[in-house]
């Protein structure tokens, strides 16, 4: 199994997601500059955080018209594995991969901190090594998190099991429903503010992103290639 | 050759000629004093003109020449055997083994933060990033020290929540965490606070650069933004005391794009690996002047740029405007003839424009070309080499005789501790700092061990089983009180924090902030905190590899309170050595390292309670301070610390309650002394650590503090829903950590936001 | 030359968090008459072009592709010739 | 009830990275015909108050206080009655 995380200028949490990949899955794992527009050589898509293109404009607004999202768009076609996380989430909304949109967090400051959520989706490839609606610890750590859609979209999200994290406790950005995740309706495109390659080994402070991974390999093994 | 005396037709009109400068002493404008304009022109020969005073005022400056300052830092202790690169260059460089070194500067940007704190804070953050990546260093960690008036005023909340957010924008874009760092409130600081920021890089010992020109006929490029008028005079304006008129000087004030720094982070140390790269500098304080004219002197030779090269984002600008613009994320360049394409190549990858600017000449003058004239032309080490030295003296000032006899232990009201432990953990300098550090994203990179909230932060080393443990710290209050004692303190303290942590401190790097130098009582202040900092860093073996001084830190003719920030590395040899302040076991035993004497002068209490601050500060012992950390250092490799926290502003009883609201569990403790239970739960006296072990090891660890004369008493056990402490049998403090825990959580959110009714 | 200034809004439906705290704070600073706030970004875009049309459509097309996004945003825009 | 609509936009010297992107962007999506963008905020503003001359007072007072930086910022703004 092969992952792919697109660098756009301007991200900044490519080098761990690669580190998580390599640490925890001891899979090959591979930079891929935005410019390439081809990721058929990969078997899931890691959209890392960071600021592309400075989060100008809107974030992750820019970023959606690099080449590599050619593949990403394809990829997430052919039901290959593709996540965004924080600002990867945001590319993906923009990209129209996901539904709803980002805005600034309610209280309108940057935030960063070890968040609680409950896993609301157990049953995806991404999150099945975690047990039922467990309650995990992710770091968290952005400005523009408070994510919204209008309320069918979210009725359909809730009915088709579409929100997988969910924040505990205070929401930390204000988003509706309190969604820190959602997957497309295919269940092969996940987006998700919270960082799981910042908590793979408990000196992070939390280790519960490991599940993250290994649900994919796990599946992978499982089902074999997309 | 001459320059031509009367500029480019453009700007003659605008630009005052030389005989106008001398003639009515326009060089006064500018920052030069009359003596230094004979100077100028006795290196020139003749008079200058416009765009060459304007080159000397910045060069001569305070911040770019130290001029105030530099007899005194040549007594801080630079050299040791770990001592990759002392001061000097953009940043120092301290070996930590394994063929890699740990690079790190500290930085002030309080004018600009002062006058648009957001934008002042970020590009402050800005460019003590480009000081560590210029050598080479791929930056790991940021940390800052702060100091604002006090928070009950709308204008302070303004600026400290800014400057804060400033602070965290920059380093969270760039992607490197910010990990650490303190804050103070005081009114000392309310129309002048301080932003400084510090960062760590780390590098393989063959990537070491430097900032030099060499190799004549080697083109020199300019990297990154294109300039503009912003910023012009930054240099002059960080060497002036703040007036009512500081807000008409805004272009002074730079705005920055950390989208630009995390392009040219990354070119740069593209640039590096392929070893393309002869010299490398930022272009900071007076800009392109200064690091061109510092990289000609620093390789002996000279150099010419052409202005018309430089890339430009306004129209008209003159040579003077181009040589001094501060405009950020900006970066010069010395490369092999010949290679222009290679280095090219990793710009455009980036998308960074570049232009060659000029060329490095054997002729050691510095040559500025514009619109095909000569506009400056001077020789090159007369503005580095030969700047002015200041040598002034100190007077003892009138408070320091006063305070000598005032005991303050003795003129305390009988405040119950416990009412007295509640005001403290609520005063904003002792509260949790939680409301600053979680705008700061503190783990990207994914190598934060230790995050904010405890003694210092920790980082670990990718591939290797060490990492790095870092601290900032200042305490104005002690420095004001006795500069020497305060200086030492604030040395030792940081050192202390990075043992807590389980690290040997290697070196530091420092900001001095300080009021006018030109008057005796803060240059008095200024040389005492050097000669204490001086004398600990000798005795703690941390030599100083590198720092700023910020001077003219006054508001109406009051300086702040002589505030020097020390920047603490540390070196983890392993990572299970890693400790924090938090409990971590019930039952646990809790030992006192050190002694506790009546020692209220200058603390949190006296603050808090009193609302000033008299007498002397804690004395210092270094031999002492040195025992008590190897003491802390020994038992943590040892194995058998499970917490370690020193005691600082607030003294024992504030370290207690922080142990307890970081370990989410209560205390028994019991006290014997003489001291009334006040001033031993307030006293800062130095040189005490507070320990939690398991209890099969207390024995153990008193043996070893016993063999290395340190004072160690069993106080209690960690346990329990509740902080109690007894002195002498009596019961001073019995509170419940989640009512210590609200307090202190709480103090800065509410004072931040007064008017919320929820 | 035309320049055309881009007002991107949020739909009314969208609640905006900024402007929620510009109100806040402008009520604590005694300016207790406002009644809402909302914040938008206003674009001045110049385009190197001489046909009015032209320009127009180009604007149009930038505002879909780039400027709003349409799941939270509205856009409207005026053109001035030689600005 | 009036309605101020306030512009504020970045001084002509301040560097606005933001609109640099976003030029910088539109170049590459093929509208090379851009010569420049800036990005400035537009606030909408609505007062409790019939009187039109303290509703200007007050708009000017907010944008002086809080809704605009004068040390980067310029700022505009127009009144609308009933809106
Ligand atoms: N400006 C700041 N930025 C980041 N972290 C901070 C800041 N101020 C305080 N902290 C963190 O809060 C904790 C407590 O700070 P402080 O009370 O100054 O500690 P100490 O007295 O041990 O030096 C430390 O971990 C420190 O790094
Ligand atoms: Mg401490």
């Amino acid at each position: 199994m092969r992952f792919a995380v697109p660098v756009f200028p301007g991200s900044n949490c490519d080098v761990d997601c690669i580190k998580a990949v390599r640490e925890v899955l001891d899979r090959p794992v591979d930079p891929v500059w935005h410019l390439e527009g081809k990721l058929d050589d990969y078997d899931a898509v890691i959209l890392p955080g960071g600021f592309s293109y400075g989060d100008y404009l809107r974030s992750g607004s820019l970023a959606r018209f690099s080449p590599v999202m050619e593949g990403v768009y394809e990829a997430a076609e052919k039901g290959k594995w593709v996540i965004g996380i924080c600002n990867g989430f945001q590319i993906l909304l923009e990209a129209g991969l996901l539904p709803g949109a980002m805005r600034v967090n309610d209280h309108l400051q940057f935030r960063c901190d070890i968040q609680k959520l409950r896993v609301e989706n157990d049953r995806l490839p991404f999150t099945q090594d975690y047990g039922r609606e467990e309650e995990i610890f992710l770091p968290i750590a952005h400005k523009e998190g408070n994510y919204y859609c209008d309320e069918e979209t979210l009725s359909r999200l809730e009915q088709n099991g579409q929100v997988v994290f969910r924040y505990m406790g205070e929401n930390p950005n204000g988003s509706v429903a309190d969604i820190a995740g959602i997957v497309n309706e295919k269940g092969n495109v996940l987006g998700m503010m919270p960082h799981p390659e910042r908590a793979v080994h408990a000196w992070m402070g939390s280790a519960d992103g490991a599940k993250l991974f290994t649900s994919m390999l796990h599946d992978w093994r499982e089902n074999g290639a997309a | 050759m001459q320059p031509n005396q009367t500029q480019s037709n453009t700007v003659a009109h605008r630009e005052p000629t030389p005989e106008m400068i001398e003639k009515q002493q326009l060089y006064r404008e500018v920052g030069l004093t009359e003596g230094e304009f004979r100077q100028v022109k006795g290196h020139l020969g003749r008079p200058p003109n416009w765009t060459e005073l304007g080159i000397y005022s910045v060069m001569w400056s305070e911040h770019c020449s130290y001029k105030n300052s530099k007899p005194l830092l040549r007594r801080f202790p630079a050299e040791g055997p770990r001592v990759l690169q002392g001061p000097g260059e953009g940043a120092g460089a301290i070996d930590i083994g394994d063929g890699q070194a740990v690079v790190f500067k500290i930085e002030s940007h309080n004018h600009p933060s002062a006058v648009e704190p957001f934008q002042g804070a970020a590009t402050g953050v800005g460019g003590i990033i480009r000081d560590v990546f210029s050598m080479g260093a791929r930056p790991v960690a940021l940390l800052n020290s702060l100091r604002f008036g006090p928070l009950e005023q709308n204008r302070v909340r303004y600026l400290f929540g800014q400057a804060v957010a400033g602070i965290a924008h920059y380093g969270n874009v760039v992607g490197i965490p910010t990990v650490g760092g303190e804050v103070e409130f005081d009114s000392s600081y309310e129309g002048n606070p301080l932003v400084n920021a510090m960062c760590v890089g780390v590098l393989d010992h063959k990537d070491l650069q430097k900032g030099v020109a060499s190799g004549i006929g080697n083109p020199v490029l300019y990297v990154g933004a294109s300039t503009g008028r912003d910023g012009i005079h930054g240099a002059t304006f960080a060497s002036e005391e703040l007036t009512e008129n500081s807000e008409e000087k805004r272009p002074a004030v730079q705005a920055g794009d950390p989208f630009m720094e995390k392009l040219l982070l990354e070119a740069c140390l593209e640039l590096v690996n392929q070893g393309i790269l002869i010299g490398v500098q930022d272009m900071g304080a007076a800009g392109l002047t200064c690091s061109s004219a510092e990289m000609a002197a620093k390789g002996n030779t000279g150099m010419d740029l052409d202005l018309d090269a430089v890339p430009q984002r306004e129209t008209g600008m003159t040579p003077y405007e181009i040589l001094l613009s501060e405009s950020q994320e900006r970066m010069l360049l010395v490369v092999e003839d010949g290679r222009e394409r290679e280095v090219k190549e990793v710009l455009d990858k980036w998308g960074l424009s570049s232009a060659v600017v000029g060329r490095v000449t054997d002729n050691r003058r510095y040559r500025i070309c514009h619109r095909g004239e000569i506009v400056a032309d001077i020789p090159v080490h007369t503005l580095v080499d030969d700047a002015p030295v200041l040598h002034r003296t100190g007077a003892e000032p009138e408070y320091y005789r006063r305070f000598a006899g005032v005991r303050p232990e003795k003129q305390m009201d009988p405040i119950h501790p416990q009412e007295a432990l509640k005001r403290v953990l609520a005063s904003p300098n002792v509260a949790s700092k939680r409301w600053v550090y979680q705008q700061y994203d503190h783990m990207v990179r994914t190598s934060t061990a230790v995050r904010p909230g405890s003694d210092a932060a920790v980082i670990v080393l990718d591939g290797l089983d060490k990492a790095l443990a870092l601290s900032t710290d200042g305490n104005g209050r002690y420095v004001y009180l006795d500069p020497e004692q305060g200086g030492a303190i604030a040395v030792a303290e940081s050192a202390r924090n990075v043992v807590c942590s389980g690290a040997q401190p290697v070196g530091i790097t420092d900001c001095l902030n300080f009021g006018s130098p030109e008057k005796p009582e803060v240059f008095w202040q200024l040389e005492g905190a050097v000669n204490g900092m001086s004398a600990a860093c000798r005795e703690l073996e941390t030599p100083v590899v590198g720092g700023n001084v910020s001077l003219y830190n006054e508001t109406q003719g009051e300086p702040i309170y002589p505030t020097p920030v020390v920047g603490m590395v540390g070196l983890v040899e392993s990572r299970k050595h890693i400790t924090t302040q938090s409990w971590k076991q019930e039952g646990d035993t809790l030992l006192l390292l050190g002694e506790t004497f009546a020692e209220l002068g200058g603390s949190e209490w006296q603050q808090t309670m009193n609302g000033e601050i008299s007498g002397r500060p804690p004395q210092l012992d270094l031999s002492k301070e040195k025992r008590l950390q190897k003491t802390v250092l020994e038992a943590i490799r040892q194995g058998w610390v499970t917490s370690a926290h020193d005691l600082s502003a607030g003294g024992l009883a504030v370290a207690l309650s922080e142990s307890a609201i970081g370990g989410e569990q209560g205390a028994n403790v019991e006290l014997e002394s003489d001291l009334d239970a006040s001033v031993f739960l307030f006293s800062e006296s130095q040189s005490r650590v507070l320990l939690s072990v398991s209890p099969d090891v207390a024995e153990e660890v008193g043996k070893l503090a016993a063999s290395h004369g340190v004072p160690c008493t069993n106080i209690g056990r960690v346990g329990g829903e509740k902080l109690t402490i007894r002195l002498n049998g009596s019961t001073a403090v019995e509170l419940t950590v989640k009512e210590l825990s609200a307090i202190w959580e709480g103090a800065i959110p509410c004072a931040m936001n007064p008017s919320s009714t929820n | 030359m035309y320049k055309a200034t881009i007002v991107v809004r949020l739909k009314p439906s969208v609640l905006d968090p900024q402007g929620n705290a510009v109100k806040g704070s402008l009520h604590s600073l005694g300016f207790e008459d406002v009644e809402e706030v909302r914040i938008g970004k206003t674009m001045e875009v110049w385009l190197d072009t001489s046909d009015s049309a032209l320009a127009s459509e180009r604007v149009e097309a930038m505002c879909k592709k780039l400027l709003a996004n349409p799941v939270i945003e509205n856009y409207e825009y005026e053109l001035e010739e030689g600005a």
